[in-house]
């Protein structure tokens, strides 16, 4: 049955979270876009507390295995994501627990792998896990890696550089977290020989050797790591400990993992727009100005029909990322949705975001009020995570039914 | 809690229209837009798939109880065939479903039997009017309390089959609030104009239709002397129309997609393209996106939640966007071909940039 | 020095023409859109008379060399096209002398051919040219075009098939024009082999094989055209007669066609474009609505803000198609910018027409007005002269310094 | 005549600007704008340039005639090299051009002298509001007529150097008429307040300005007792602005262009993938038809053509919207690296961002 009620558990955790981005998160955001490096400690021990309270240890759906009816984890997790990203976007990629590593280690890890990986995260001291996917001679085209793993006994050892690992810093320096590297454990392979690894905080010839600055969710660190003879155990390949050359199944596991992200993604995007549109129908309701709906687009003012569009655009992205997240927790493959999603959300946030500077004048400009910033952290969106490009081109080969040399 | 999936009962209903707008629907199009109405048994074979009888209870001659999601499912589906054919067919609930949302119980007792038992017969709304910024709560026909009866005066466009309608449902401003009349079609002062002629939609007979000092007694309105709310009907409108806009526009999705498949240029087929295979890309997500919408606006219909009315005017504003961005891209994926009326995508061009302008000529 | 002077010669133009839109185009337009493939002759004849009376006789710039001062031909020809377009432009399609085909010859011919081709358009009766590139096999990607010349003695033998031939049937049924069609003389060469040839009207072997029936420019006829044991002579080939094999000069004549002609055609995109803005703002006018200039968007009406963005895109579009039929007169290359204008007007064309008609609601979609027509006209030139794609092609290779083999 | 051929001398101050731009302003600009400030020598480097100084005339201290179509290309050159500097040195025209344009023979003699004359001194207009919906032609700040003077009160904001400036020439309603008043900066009444702190421009210092009941003459309003027309001034800077909005898009853009040449992926430039070739593409063909747009309004604006007015305003809401896409596709197509503050290209889309507010901080 087509059903668009919000289960009650949602609705709980969004009142509660709620007033976390209200009250841990609002009144600092600009404090940390101006302190860039500053790390939000209180926040994350905040939220580190509250999760092991609640029995949550990471951003992760794995707690439903322990529940009865039906599964809704990364529904929650996107709602979760959403108002984190509505408190503000930056805050919410330092939210302690797995992120994106854990994901991985989650989608692509044995059993042994996931309890060895993820327990750090409910106990005592917060911790972080990060992945580092990118390099500096690849943007998007993460099949073309260089950083290689190599067999050496009991042991792996790596080397290579990787860019843009998002929380690295917190990861491994800050926190006893760890990051999900991904390696080739084949260079003449390709995409067969893709493997993501498990680095850990402390582990040697593993060093954050860059720091960024960057537009927008300053509050999150971006950093650059270098693998230098980098030992690491053996099990700590993902997966299959067997060395499976020539068969994509590595490469297939960072996708599987980014099918689970990418909406989630998309809801840390729309959060932001919501925050956008919320605040700038509020700072016009201060001025006056109210909404009409109803009208035809003749019979608008130029703001309503703003705002009315963007509420068409941000209502009707999020479904997609609501359907995308229930796919998930119904495990039916949502791959082209997923994309769909971020491509929407990509697009919707920036728009948003920059035509509400635009429409608030010279104060939209300033700093005085959080609408430029989150025009920054908007950006990040259609950019991360796969750009708009990559998921278009993900969208186009499944609705076209080509594969990736049919279509690149 | 959230779910995307339908019924079984809906995914029957769904694929029985699918089967009639793709076999029945489709090959006619082209012809019935060209000759500018549509076959009789084309329109009937439509009506007996029993969308409208469906949300009709049984006390009042159909079979079930009306739901705005399955109405919307079919709805589209049936657009996706032909929107000119989907207008025809579901033509009588414009009529129809307003006396069932805001009818009084006598009214549907005496009203709804003839439209839903019969064959199809074009009772309809009358509700567009000329006017550039037209909109359905600020009419320029009036209705005015005299007597024992109410007095209609003005004229509508855009009023389908107007000229074999057995009753319409006239829309009208009684002292400044939008209010509906049941009108006989052979009410004194009332009159059949001109046919409209339009860019799109040709196949669909509409009219204009003058009410000069038109008498209705008082149990013409709707709801009775107690009167009726309009918002729930035109949202169910604005769902109608945006549910069509979207099988309309996937329509021209897949065939574009399909032709992009199969034409080559420098080489290749056009959709290893990127040019074109992001346009596809983002043709299929704006589908998918403002589907969801759709549904949305339709689920809070059923529910009669408060907001109902402004996500069902979202779903509009956001569907009529959808149709003429992804038909003018069809037409752009053919180039030349897609400028010709040998392929259909002109056509569903055309018919998509009404979109905005078609609420009151269907109901969900 | 940088000027937008109108020269004098120009405004008077544009005066009379005016006058001619106005009065022999506008009354009949609705009936020749609701009777396709009925001929304006009217128009036709008295565009005939008043062309050849003013020397003019045909729509090309030749008539520069007998002048004094700065060339200026392209420059009046783009305004002509822009006014005949306001005033209809499956009329201005109709208008009588070369159209694309006059300047295919115009710009590839040897001066014999061009006395030789040309002249008929100043003869006592209208005659039409046009061009034939399209296969029905192939649309933008002209080098593929499958049509053969052999050369059998003093003549050539064409064999193939042309669509998309606008004003085909007038060149070759109802007047004595001719069409220019390109054909390969060596089918394994590519764009190599590429060369066009004139093929006169009444010419055995030379066939109008269909006549379509389109969305809009009704008023012009566009047909398919069949070539079978097409027999013509030796030197209707234009441009030198050698037979210059594995060079790319035939389909570069094809290209500086394109160059001469694709602002032309971008006129006639915003003529349609500029009636359109006109009578929107008149009809709104009609009704009390005025446009205020020089507020911020937030001040401002959405009918405003919509006609704003018009008159912007609008008026810098048509600066693009003014700067590059300058270039053109000034035998500037004027390839990037000639593609810019068709980019440009293609996109605001389509864009002008299609809000046109939403915002004047029901009646805006009826055919009660001019609007929907020029809807329908407007899509055209997105299409023809090289899709919008296309030209994004042509100016991405020529911003990036890339070749076909580069960029496609 | 049309023409889209600037003159030699043109062409020489493009150059020079050009050579600046490149060689002083880009190398600065990423320090300047995490600093918050520019180098004072950096500044009159520019100032020495002469650019204003040519559109004085020989009797006010200049040595030339004021050509709006001359200084948009300066404009543009010099915000191609960086925005927050070209706005710096070209501050002092938002004080001069307005007297020139609009002063007095008096005012004139006696204000620009001291302006153009001497080394780089920030006299600037005080212009803009802190409102969401300000524009020029409605202003909160009022003058009043009293006594021998008019009395000032407001507030403005967006005053660059207002920290350091000698002077200012300060817009009021006067009777619901914008007006500019030159109004010293020791001024009784008046108070530089908080320095600005906006989303770009940062090596800009900008600051609000308080008028607490400032005091000046009837001799300091612009045009004197007459009075003055404000439609050229604020014409003069939204072509000024819809320059820089060139320059600086033409910066994203060439930066953009030439990182897909190198960068790499999949195997090949990215810039040889069509989703960012046509991106290129688009930017290059907005912006040279925006330029075009800014080149006739300031061609206009020289010949005091009736309605520069409107097309200034119509240049600066295209350049507006550009300035925007150009520079977020520039970060869009660097991606990640667009991201982060090693290039310039997220500083550009902050400062593109601005244009549409930024009426008022530039003059040509």
């Amino acid at each position: 049955m087509i059903d668009f009620e919000m289960p009650d558990s949602i609705r709980k955790q969004r009142t509660m979270l709620q007033s976390v981005a209200e009250n841990m998160m609002r009144p600092v955001s600009r404090y940390f876009d101006e302190h860039e490096h500053e790390i939000p400690w209180d926040y994350i021990n905040f939220m580190h507390e509250a999760m092991r309270a609640m029995g949550a240890g990471s951003l992760r759906p794995d707690e439903e295995k322990k529940r009865k009816g039906p599964r809704m984890g990364y529904q929650r997790l996107a709602f979760m994501i959403e108002m984190l990203s509505w408190g503000d976007a930056g805050f919410y990629l330092c939210t302690p627990g797995g992120g994106l590593g854990a994901a991985a280690v989650e989608a692509t890890g044995t059993p042994e792998q996931k309890e060895r990986f993820l327990k750090r995260f409910t106990q005592e001291k917060p911790a972080f896990a990060a992945m580092a996917m990118t390099e500096p001679h690849c943007g998007s085209d993460t099949a073309a890696i260089r950083t290689t793993a190599v067999r050496d006994g009991d042991e792996w050892v790596l080397n290579g550089e990787k860019i843009f690992v998002t929380a690295g810093h917190k990861a491994l320096v800050d926190t006893d977290g760890f990051v999900v590297v991904w390696a080739t454990i084949d260079p003449s392979a390709g995409r067969a020989g893709m493997r993501p690894f498990v680095v850990e905080a402390g582990t040697p010839g593993c060093s954050v050797t860059k720091l960024e600055d960057k537009l927008g969710i300053r509050a999150s660190d971006t950093v650059s790591i270098v693998l230098q003879d980098c030992r690491i155990p053996f099990d700590n390949i993902l997966g299959s400990p067997e060395v499976e050359k020539k068969t994509t199944k590595g490469f297939k596991g960072a996708m599987a993992t980014f099918d689970a992200t990418r909406p989630l993604v998309s809801a840390s995007a729309l959060g932001i727009a919501r925050a956008t549109l919320e605040l700038l129908k509020e700072l016009l309701g201060q001025q006056g100005v109210t909404i009409r709906y109803g009208l035809p687009r003749s019979l608008l003012t130029n703001i309503e029909r703003e705002i009315i569009d963007m509420e068409v655009m941000l209502r009707s992205a999020w479904l997609l990322v609501l359907k995308a997240v229930w796919m998930a927790d119904e495990r039916k493959p949502n791959t082209t949705i997923a994309s769909m999603s971020k491509v929407r959300s990509g697009d919707v946030v920036t728009k948003i975001t920059q035509r509400a500077v635009e429409l608030m004048g010279p104060i939209g400009y300033s700093r005085d009020l959080l609408l430029e910033k989150w025009m920054r952290d908007a950006k990040i969106n259609d950019i991360f995570e796969g750009t708009g490009q990559i998921n278009r081109l993900v969208v186009a080969r499944r609705i076209l039914g080509y594969t990736r040399r049919e279509l690149s | 809690m959230y779910s995307f999936e339908p019924t079984d009962e809906q995914r029957m209903l769904v694929e029985a229209v699918q089967r009639y707008a793709a076999n029945d629907l489709r090959p006619a199009s082209r012809e019935a837009d060209e000759a500018g109405e549509l076959p009789t048994e084309l329109i009937e074979k439509g009506w007996e798939l029993g969308v409208l009888q469906a949300s009709i209870p049984e006390a009042y001659g159909g079979f079930g109880e009306r739901s705005a999601v399955t109405s919307a499912l079919a709805a589209e589906e049936m657009a996706w065939g032909d929107l000119s054919a989907a207008l025809a067919v579901m033509a009588p609930a414009t009529y129809a479903l307003p006396i069932l949302i805001g009818g009084t119980e006598e009214q549907k007792q005496e009203l709804l039997p003839p439209v839903i038992e019969a064959e199809w017969r074009p009772y309809v709304a009358a509700l567009i009017e000329r006017s550039y910024s037209f909109h359905p709560g600020e009419l320029a026909t009036t209705a005015k309390r005299e007597g024992d009866g109410y007095l209609l005066e003005g004229e509508k466009s855009y009023v389908p089959f107007a000229d074999k309608a057995p009753g319409f449902l006239v829309f009208a401003s009684l002292e400044g609030v939008p209010q509906a009349f049941v009108v006989s079609a052979d009410a004194e002062g009332l009159s059949v104009g001109e046919r409209d002629q339009l860019m799109g939609i040709h196949a669909l007979p509409t009219f204009r239709l003058k009410l000069e000092g038109v008498r209705v007694p008082l149990e013409a309105r709707l709801g009775g002397e107690a009167g009726h709310a309009v918002e729930p009907i035109i949202a169910a409108s604005q769902v109608a129309i945006g549910a069509m806009a979207v099988g309309l526009s996937r329509a021209a999705y897949e065939y574009a997609l399909e032709y992009a498949k199969e034409r080559e240029a420098f080489g290749q087929k056009i959709a290893q393209k990127q040019a074109i295979a992001f346009m596809l890309a983002e043709m299929a997500t704006e589908i998918e996106s403002i589907r969801l919408l759709v549904w949305e606006a339709a689920w809070m219909l059923d529910r009669g939640e408060e907001e109902a009315a402004k996500v069902a005017y979202l779903a509009l504003t956001g569907a009529g966007d959808m149709a003429m961005t992804v038909t003018d891209r069809a037409v752009q994926i053919l180039g030349g071909h897609g400028y010709v009326r040998d392929h259909p995508v002109e056509m569903w061009m055309r018919n998509g940039r009404g979109v905005p302008s078609f609420v009151g000529l269907a109901m969900v």
